[in-house]
């Protein structure tokens, strides 16, 4: 184990599975000579060349096809998106091409690409630059989708992408790039997808988010620790496929839920878990299952308008309370 | 129909090609013709659904352009294929079947008349969302390229397509990176009901290539010899230099837009078809070969009887071939390890 | 009342329009000489000439942003989308342009736009030509979403969406357009957009559904009926804004629900309807909120695969059975 | 500064302007200086936020062109719009206060640096995917043809939109339906970190203007007059003939790519950072008009001196101006009947 940075992480997952396979390869805007706009190629172009380490002009449709019809002719491409944002001028590839040669080939063509880059609530990029993606992708079948909330995570869900034989869209977030954690150095060590974790354990609710919200829903589980509410932590990681299983066994143990999201909400990831964990586990449920969501709104530039728009710590304790006090059951109030 | 014509076998007839090689040309138009001709029909009869898009006048681009190319060359299409899958070797039967939705069809039956696809003679089909697969043709190339092939791939697509933006950024990165793709432009002047003249501030659409420094040029696309001299040209350069080049093929079709569009006779006038009929490439090239002596009438009766038996085949083929089981709606979504 | 199709109600729509206010234009692929891929722009040109049926080269990004330029510029742009399927291409115009316009220029500009066409599951059109593409948009802050399910709503929701004063995505389905039904000649007649209407008043479960899964539903009630169950369908016609109002009304009276949508499901409208609805009526529930959703997989060309995709008739039966047969309320089993 | 210089206000000085008009060059492009100049400071003390890209070095561009249109005209542009903002005629104590994120901005606070809107001035944005305006530019030109005005409008953007699709749909769809739109293209030689020998098969941008048959040429964007002389034809045709045009402005960014990207270092060298500081656009215009006599020192001073006030002044003013209340958050998301 070594610490380091989610960047750190990242950068050593493109690094190592260059060296493993010469058929990886990294693609997209300054992933090259300036390393990155968020420098999470820092390296590469040294280490691995031109070939194998490509600056795109800006055209993401077009770079996003070469990807695809490079992973057709065989090879694993890494694409990256500047910012997820911009994955939109991408998504005809995405959806019709990507998502469904194997199909639409009956099986003939797989599509060996990762699309990766940053994407979520970023720090005053307002309306254009600062949203929650994800839920462009999710809902297509073809597609898996990976939301890493710790640089272990990064590391070993980004391995496990690249060595997917499917498009695998790996959003991550400028506002952890520079998180650290424990990340183990093996080039071996991998997170399969479709395997969500318990991040802490708890009795009284299970509290399920990703990315930047497991990181505020972690504040609020302590926070509520105090009062003697104990919040267990299921962070999904993969957001398709959802693994619903270990979701469905924090309820049956809590009998209460959250669902803590960035998006906006109104047909979002919240929503989805809300459905399915109230249709699988209806019975174990003691009330509704809240969701905490971003606000209905385009993301405002202004600092105390952006503060407002995404859920706070404080927001999320209240939902928390408010879940555990629905017929009585926890002590919080 | 795998088989190619190398340049080598140029005859002396002074045209390029020598019997055997007319033989091949006039065989593999006949037998697109022959197999759309049959799919029109089956698509009367509710056998073949959805959207049917027919390549009749078309075949001497397919044809003419596959014939210089090598098998392991890659080819890649829009939606109106069915020419360019079976010109680069594919089973008609599999294609018929295909048409039809059943099992042994080249996709299983999933993707249908707009999605063939085929592995086994590098057709990476099958698009049907206009412009989307001059990107994924370059990413091809791109890989051939980094692997240190010298194969091409040759990318059909039709006019219809120039206006995206995809065409503008495909070339650009062809060029830029020097990518061994050779943009096929099949200009038969519209797209569905939209004449070029309606679509294009610049109907010269070989010219668009020039901007990018691109090889580019302009041919008949109802001479198959003519498209199969320009597009060999390409070829080797391309083989040799790894670089793009852009060649639009002046053609027609002769049916509408696709079978619900019968006649196409909203936007074009039917002088204007008849006109174009006169040039019909099969016609121009059966003659050609005959008056040359090349071939007898008694060897393109040949071919024609050869060609109306494999199609008939593959009609009887398809529709033998079952449906395919209902567990397949779910196979095929994601590759397992 | 005149007795037409769902075609002609929109034809209508956009010929009373374009007569009343001669800034709305009809701007699109095909939409002018050729009347029309589906033939809802019918006799327009001729009407009203080439400068308002403006036939497009394909170029759905290029001609979106016109629309979204021109309504900048105060033009009523109704753009056609041949089918929601090329919209992709547009998406990013839609999402970042059209739909955060007015938050971004604090209230400067808005864009009084239409985009319409088909969309949804058509006939072995197969895996890039027959999708539900609703999700697509309803997710974003700023854009209303309309999915006309009669004759009548199309014309009503049609003119009320041109009238509106922000990007309206307004999807139709090439499986509707022959379905007849009475529509009001009014050229006054609108309907609200954000406003559900009961289609069937019902006792004992409320089943949701539009276009063509109410039709089915619909079938699903009448079989039901001679059973005994008595079912109240409820079409929310726009899914943005959703009327959650006149859901919830019926769910308080029925205590089941049954919600149905042709796309795959996953984070769906299915989704949200099923979250909010246990959110906002959990202790009306008497059981789970089933959804009956595409099958999880990208269209098959092949007609018996094909059938299988979209959900059938008796799959509809069988959902509204078991949620009946939970906690043993109905007579149904 | 929205005033405009009309053709006729040019002098026999021999170059296009009188001295008032020469002031009113000198002031703008000033004006721009210093505004980025203590934008740069207050996103340095934090007050500030987000992204902050810097015009410093094109101010010519933005300022030349500006002076030939109309108060009328349109004018739109992508995510370094500070300059084509201020000059169309904004107040730069709103546009000030919108980079700091207060209710008193010309988008409440909203849009911040990368989305400027300014309806009073025909102002439209202020747009941050690279690309995405051009068809929104096409279709303002559009509702002008609609209605039979003859305004205009100069669609400002980057040498890194030109490989992008929309680049191609819009020049397309303007010159195939005569639309009055000026694409003004700021080829600054980079986009970000990558130079246009590493974007474009082309780099000679104005050319993918003659493909399309739009009257396109290349322009010095360091030097006003040339801007000014360059796109008041360009206005003067379009106004008339109602056809697009295309005008590469050759110019080039001091700062960085954003605050972020201080040095901009990576990707060029801190020699040819200095050597195009020699044609610095203000210094050159500022020594021309000396050297003509058109304006002392001391009128030079004096307008400094006026523009450092009104920057001090805008400064302040958003200091001042309060944070958009919290309810903001859910204003402006639909427009309300
Ligand atoms: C992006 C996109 N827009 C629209 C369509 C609908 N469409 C299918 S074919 C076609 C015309 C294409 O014409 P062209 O490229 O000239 O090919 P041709 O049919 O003439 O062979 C159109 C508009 C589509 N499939 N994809
Ligand atoms: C579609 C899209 N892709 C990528 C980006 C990220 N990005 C922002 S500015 C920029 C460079 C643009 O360069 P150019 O157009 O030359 O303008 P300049 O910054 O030089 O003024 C990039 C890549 C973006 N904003 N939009
Ligand atoms: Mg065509
Ligand atoms: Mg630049």
């Amino acid at each position: 184990m070594a610490v380091m940075t989610y960047r750190e992480a990242l950068n050593m997952a493109l690094r190592e599975e260059m060296r493993r396979d010469p058929n990886v390869f990294v693609i997209g805007e300054e992933v090259g000579l300036y390393e990155g706009a968020y420098k999470v190629t820092q390296g590469l172009l040294k280490e691995f060349g031109p070939q194998r380490v490509v600056d795109t002009p800006i055209a993401e449709s077009g770079f996003t096809g070469v990807g695809i019809g490079a992973a057709m002719a065989g090879l694993r491409p890494v694409v990256e998106m500047m910012t997820f944002n911009f994955a939109l001028l991408a998504l005809d590839q995405i959806v019709n091409s990507a998502a469904k040669m194997h199909y639409m080939s009956g099986g003939q063509f797989n599509v060996p690409i990762v699309i990766r880059g940053p994407g979520g609530p970023a720090a005053q990029l307002a309306a254009q630059h600062s949203q929650s993606m994800e839920t462009y992708f999710y809902h297509v079948p073809g597609l898996k989708v990976v939301r890493p909330t710790t640089p272990m995570d990064a590391k070993g869900l980004l391995k496990s992408s690249i060595r997917d034989d499917n498009p695998v869209i790996f959003i991550e977030a400028e506002t952890l790039y520079n998180v650290k954690g424990e990340v183990p150095e093996d080039p071996d060590f991998l997170i399969p997808l479709g395997k969500a974790i318990v991040r802490r354990e708890g009795t009284d609710v299970t509290v399920i988010a990703y990315m930047g919200m497991m990181y505020r829903a972690l504040e609020a589980a302590e926070e509520l620790e105090k009062e003697g509410i104990s919040v267990e932590l299921v962070d999904p990681r993969t957001l398709r496929p959802m693994d619903t299983e270990t979701i469905i066994n924090s309820v049956r143990k809590t009998h209460r839920v959250v669902v803590v999201e960035a998006g906006a909400g109104f047909a979002g990831m919240g929503s989805e878990i809300a459905a399915s964990v109230t249709e699988q586990a209806f019975d174990d449920l003691d009330a509704p299952v809240e969701r905490v969501t971003g606000a209905n709104a385009p993301m405002p530039y202004a600092r105390n308008l952006e503060r407002l728009k995404t859920p706070s710590k404080d927001k999320i304790v209240a939902a928390i309370r408010r879940v555990c006090c629905v017929n009585g059951h926890a002590n919080g109030s | 129909m795998a088989k190619t014509l190398t340049r080598s076998a140029a005859s002396s007839s002074g045209f390029g090609v020598d019997a055997e090689g007319a033989k091949r040309l006039l065989s593999d138009m006949l037998l697109i013709r022959r197999f759309e001709e049959k799919a029109a029909e089956a698509y009367a009869l509710g056998k073949i659904g959805g959207f049917l898009h027919l390549y009749i006048g078309e075949e001497a681009v397919a044809v003419g352009a596959t014939s210089v190319l090598r098998p392991d060359d890659y080819a890649i299409s829009a939606y109106r294929e069915h020419g360019h899958c079976l010109a680069k070797g594919s089973d008609p039967k599999r294609v018929m079947a295909e048409l039809h939705g059943r099992r042994d069809g080249l996709s299983k039956g999933k993707g249908g008349s707009m999605h063939l696809f085929d592995r086994s003679t590098n057709f990476l089909g099958g698009h049907a969302i206009v412009g989307a697969h001059l990107p994924i043709a370059v990413g091809v190339a791109f890989a051939i390229k980094y692997r240190g092939g010298d194969q091409v791939i040759v990318c059909y697509f039709g006019d219809g397509a120039v206006p995206e933006g995809e065409f503008h950024e495909a070339m650009n990165l062809a060029a830029l990176w020097k990518l061994p793709v050779i943009f096929l432009c099949e200009n038969n002047r519209y797209a569905m009901g939209t004449s070029v003249e309606r679509a294009l501030a610049q109907t010269e659409i070989w010219k668009f290539g020039q901007t990018y420094g691109v090889p580019s040029e302009k041919v008949d696309g109802m001479d198959v010899l003519a498209v199969r001299d320009a597009v060999g040209r390409a070829v080797a350069r391309t083989r040799q230099e790894k670089i793009p080049a852009l060649i639009e093929a002046d053609t027609y079709r002769y049916r509408g837009h696709s079978m619900r569009d019968p006649a196409g006779a909203v936007y074009r006038t039917k002088e204007e078809v008849e006109r174009e009929k006169l040039r019909d490439p099969i016609v121009l090239f059966r003659d050609k070969i005959l008056s040359a002596g090349l071939l007898s009438e008694a060897d393109i009766r040949a071919i024609e009887k050869d060609v109306n038996d494999r199609i008939d085949e593959a009609v009887a083929f398809a529709d033998a071939s079952p449906e395919p089981p209902g567990e397949w709606l779910f196979t095929d979504i994601y590759k397992e390890a």
